[in-house]
């Protein structure tokens, strides 16, 4: 479950975000919607979702947020990255039948792990549809990536590319029966309220073991329980989490 | 396990010096998929309240520095469920159990203290008078020796067990602290607990942590855990547990010169889940390249020299 | 410099919220050599007591995670020498001088703090109680409100210059303290001073330090920094310079929202000489990121939301 | 005075010591025994010797104490480090005459200020011989670079290499008008009992600031006062330190 990771390139995909290819050292298959917690930063791991795995290739997509995926976009090819992973419970594909309508919606540095998800469900036989939401044109990355996969509509907030708005902008729920979702809070908030049968909810939390052990990352169900984002997630079914 | 890491505490008969701390290692089954928990010296399981607590809103844990700041407030299934759900899995395993004592009320200590050293599979308690992240009792009773030694001597008359006190760093006088719980019986000490910090947000301009406040661990914290466990230990005849900001086999050293018996190992386990396994296993090549024999020949030895020389 | 960054401080009209922490800079002169000392907002001296001190034998530092121990043990020329030989030299810049006095008894305090009142160069005295590295005095009186307070009173009615009391964060309450100095007449605080700390070098078992325990400083004291400063912003009414970790402008502006009123940098200048100048360089460019038009329009804001939420 | 290095290359040298040559950013003459303070470990700087300079190339040979030599070790060419220098007073070979009889007394990690001392010596003319000592035979490094400059010898500990000893066995102190030095404290001390007429030893002390403002370094003098290491030193007559 620890490995070390060697840094096979690294890109700029737009601004402030940085892609990762990185060589495995248990190459497996991984289903899609797990994260993998990478020894950077001064202390604590960071959490950053698998945007896609090729054998022994794991690639990550991230935005530099802090000084954690500073140092992340600052590896050089054959760098090396403690890693402990893969971890927690991705979107449920084995589930999904190639008749239901999918739909993947991805808010900024939510996008990652749905590439992967839609790579896969599309190798199952599934038609899925993307709604990729930015902030900018400048901020819009692995736009063609998912285009050669399926329907894909970007929004921007400030309109300078694609539609303008929020994802929700290009969202018809009533033609979809899975959505499969991934972003900021505030989006998977609309998100949950949406009329679409199947929704799962990829969340964010902040995180210490990244395994369950230590409740820094749980999450409230409805029922006044609560469920850990690590280890019961990040993917959850959008009526079993309280946001 | 050679025996040169043996050690034997009131209730506890290690076969070594370490064990994860409370809180950072749940009931222990995370890391059981990782390897045998057989090989700790013991596990201190997450504080138990009386009742089922959900502890406080989320985000729980910040960074800062070589430091990690936590506010879980507390969380756990309560001492009915840790006895019913999770005692019968951790028995399983060839290994001493600390039970972590929490409480708002000295009543409600005293029901988890009696509940739990009741237990057959419990061979200690360790009385959390420390945490800093619950509103209401914790920390009160950790900073003011004589309602430290009130509870001592309340839990020490249920318990059927060995009672460890665990201290809190955030005072004047550390020293005062575990002279009073010793006085009031207390079997050992267990220090330290983490000394009480804030992170703002500059973007929002309010705390990191839901709880404003929260509790420092981790390297951040080592020299002042070793400058207290040096202090109390020359003030007191009851072993010490060690523990802040343990990552590496020479803190462990560290701590044991500075007088604890053993050693316990918190926030290292989220920045690898395999230390304690890890450390056990480094400590004797350690000891040889050092010229330890048995891991206790180094006990307090950084002040006793310092005695001999005065 | 821009009038964003000015802060009016009792006897301080600070061009920037920026100075050295006392120690951390000596008395200016190999800053100069990298920097025009006139940038700065303040300059906090070397702790100054009656007579020239040697202070401790070495080693004097030790590092831990990101943490320094230093134990100097006031080393300085005394008062006469400061006033004479130092003292020149700092008049020659357009900043305000902080003198820091210390001493082993009151009636050294009260001598320090009335000749260091007297220069005309020096703008405010900085009541050192905290220091952790002398064996006598010091730490004592800042420990316990009452000897705080009376020294408070002491060098109040010697001293014709404000004085702001420097506050030890080894207390189980600091809020107590800075209460009671502002009670006794403190026109401002500074905190922290240094956490009491102790490494022990494996190789020997005997504490790295000469003097056995030091200061830590550095990052990983600053989420309690920040958690102290919150604290007292909101008990007491004089302004706080606060410091502890300090390193980046964000460090700067945490310390602003929590309840200070201007930031010194200690550790900092070791790794980076030229920390102070960058940093007020950064802060205009930081703050309009943020959408802070005037440096002091946060502070206090981590906590003053909270109330109105309340 | 700040300045950023390049890595250039690094190798082992010997057992636990490695070799950095880096590029200045300022090229620039070095007075030897002066040294750089580097930004490495997780905060203050670490004070190495300048073993050698070449216009724009600085070599520095160092043993792997802890973290901040251990992460020193693992640069990699064109990774770069903060570096504060050159810091300090070094050798004072411009008072030493080619008539001089000098001898230069290396023990261990304090070798590397004297080999560029040697070389600077030799360049001004002045015949200098070197003594060198180690614990063991793999602990040796530049003994040819040294032979290639003047006469050397190197003792060990354990008389592994060369003469056994200290190396205080291989010197003879009536044949010299003048002594360089560097090593652990008690080589230090016992050379300062040495009968040569000017004995210059060049001391190590645990720093904060490494520019004379901390008072960290402080080393007491016989008259009762005291000098800073790194502003006032690292080289002191031998009369002048209380080892
Ligand atoms: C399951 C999961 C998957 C993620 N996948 C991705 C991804 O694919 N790409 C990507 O860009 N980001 C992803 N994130 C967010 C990413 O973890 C944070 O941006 C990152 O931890 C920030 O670290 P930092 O040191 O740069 O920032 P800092 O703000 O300096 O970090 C300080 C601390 O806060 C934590 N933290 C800060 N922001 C977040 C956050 N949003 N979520 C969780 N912890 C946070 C850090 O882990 C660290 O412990 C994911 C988060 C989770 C929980
Ligand atoms: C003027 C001067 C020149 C030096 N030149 C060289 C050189 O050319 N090659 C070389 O190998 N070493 C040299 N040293 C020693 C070198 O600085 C230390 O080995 C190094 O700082 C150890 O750092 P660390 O992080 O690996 O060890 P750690 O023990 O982890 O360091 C912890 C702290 O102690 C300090 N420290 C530990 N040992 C020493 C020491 N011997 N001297 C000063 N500070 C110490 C560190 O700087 C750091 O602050 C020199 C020291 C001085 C004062
Ligand atoms: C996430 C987290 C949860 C903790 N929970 C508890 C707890 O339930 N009971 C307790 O006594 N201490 C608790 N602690 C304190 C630790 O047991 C330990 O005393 C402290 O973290 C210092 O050790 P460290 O630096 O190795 O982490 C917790 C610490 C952390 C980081
Ligand atoms: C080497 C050193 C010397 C210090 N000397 C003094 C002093 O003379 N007087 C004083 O009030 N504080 C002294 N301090 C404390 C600092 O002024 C400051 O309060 C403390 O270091 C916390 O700030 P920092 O983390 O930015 O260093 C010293 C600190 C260091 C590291
Ligand atoms: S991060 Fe520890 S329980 Fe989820
Ligand atoms: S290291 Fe600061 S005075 Fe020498």
């Amino acid at each position: 479950m620890k490995q070390l990771l060697t840094v096979v390139s690294r890109r700029t995909v737009a601004q402030g975000a940085t892609e990762l290819v990185c060589r495995l050292e248990q190459p497996q298959d991984i289903a899609p919607g797990r994260f993998m917690h990478l020894r950077v930063g001064p202390l604590l791991r960071r959490p950053i979702s698998i945007a896609r795995v090729d054998r022994d290739l794991i690639t990550f997509l991230f935005k530099e947020i802090g000084q954690g995926t500073a140092e992340l976009a600052s590896l050089r090819p054959d760098d090396t990255i403690d890693a402990l992973g893969p971890l927690g419970n991705g979107f449920p594909i084995a589930a999904i039948h190639p008749t239901q309508r999918v739909v993947l919606v991805g808010g900024g540095i939510g996008v990652p792990p749905l590439y992967e998800t839609m790579r896969q469900l599309v190798a199952r036989g599934v038609t899925c549809e993307a709604i990729l939401g930015f902030d900018t044109a400048t901020s819009v990355f692995y736009e063609a990536e998912f285009q050669a996969l399926g329907k894909t509509t970007v929004t921007t907030v400030d309109g300078t590319h694609g539609t303008k708005g929020f994802v929700t902008a290009a969202l018809r729920p009533e033609s979809y029966d899975v959505l499969l979702a991934c972003g900021p809070e505030p989006m998977l908030k609309s998100l949950q309220q949406q009329p679409i049968e199947h929704k799962y909810l990829s969340i964010e939390n902040r995180m210490g073991c990244g395994i369950g052990a230590c409740f820094a990352c749980v999450c409230q169900t409805p029922t006044g329980g609560y469920v850990k984002t690590c280890s019961d997630g990040p993917v959850f079914r959008a009526e079993e989490v309280v946001l | 396990m050679t025996e040169r890491l043996r050690v034997e505490l009131p209730g506890l008969s290690l076969k070594n010096p370490i064990m994860p701390a409370s809180g950072c290692f749940g009931f222990g089954e995370e890391y059981a998929k990782l390897y045998d928990l057989s090989e700790l010296g013991a596990i201190m399981i997450k504080a138990a309240t009386g009742e089922e607590r959900y502890g406080n809103p989320t985000p729980r844990v910040a960074e800062s520095g070589m430091g990690m700041l936590n506010a879980i407030g507390l969380q756990n299934p309560g001492v009915d469920g840790i006895l019913t759900n999770k005692m019968p899995f951790l028995e399983t395993f060839d290994t001493a159990i600390i039970a972590n004592v929490a409480g708002s009320t000295p009543e409600e200590y005293e029901l988890v203290a009696e509940k739990m050293s009741q237990h057959p599979g419990i061979h200690a308690l360790e009385l959390n008078i420390s945490c800093p992240n619950v509103k209401s009792g914790g920390i009160q009773f950790g900073t003011d020796p004589s309602l430290a030694a009130e509870l001592t001597r309340r839990v020490k008359r249920v318990s059927t067990k060995p009672v460890y006190v665990k201290l809190s760093p955030n005072v004047t006088s550390i020293v005062e602290m575990a002279r009073a719980v010793e006085a009031a019986g207390a079997d050992g000490l267990t220090m330290i607990n983490t000394l009480v910090g804030m992170r703002i947000d500059v973007r929002t301009g309010q705390p990191i942590l839901a709880n404003r406040i929260g509790g420092l661990s981790g390297p951040s914290i080592k020299p002042v855990a070793i400058r207290m466990i040096h202090d109390v230990a020359q003030a007191v005849s009851i072993p010490i547990i060690g523990m802040g900001g343990v990552m590496e086999v020479d803190d462990v050293l560290e701590m044991i010169y500075a007088g604890a018996s053993a050693v316990a190992v918190g926030t290292a386990n989220f920045v690898n889940p395999y230390i304690c396994q890890e450390l056990i296993q480094q400590l004797p090549e350690r000891m040889d390249e050092l010229g330890i024999d048995h891991i206790l020949d180094i006990r307090g030895k950084a002040y006793e020299s310092t005695l001999h020389r005065a």
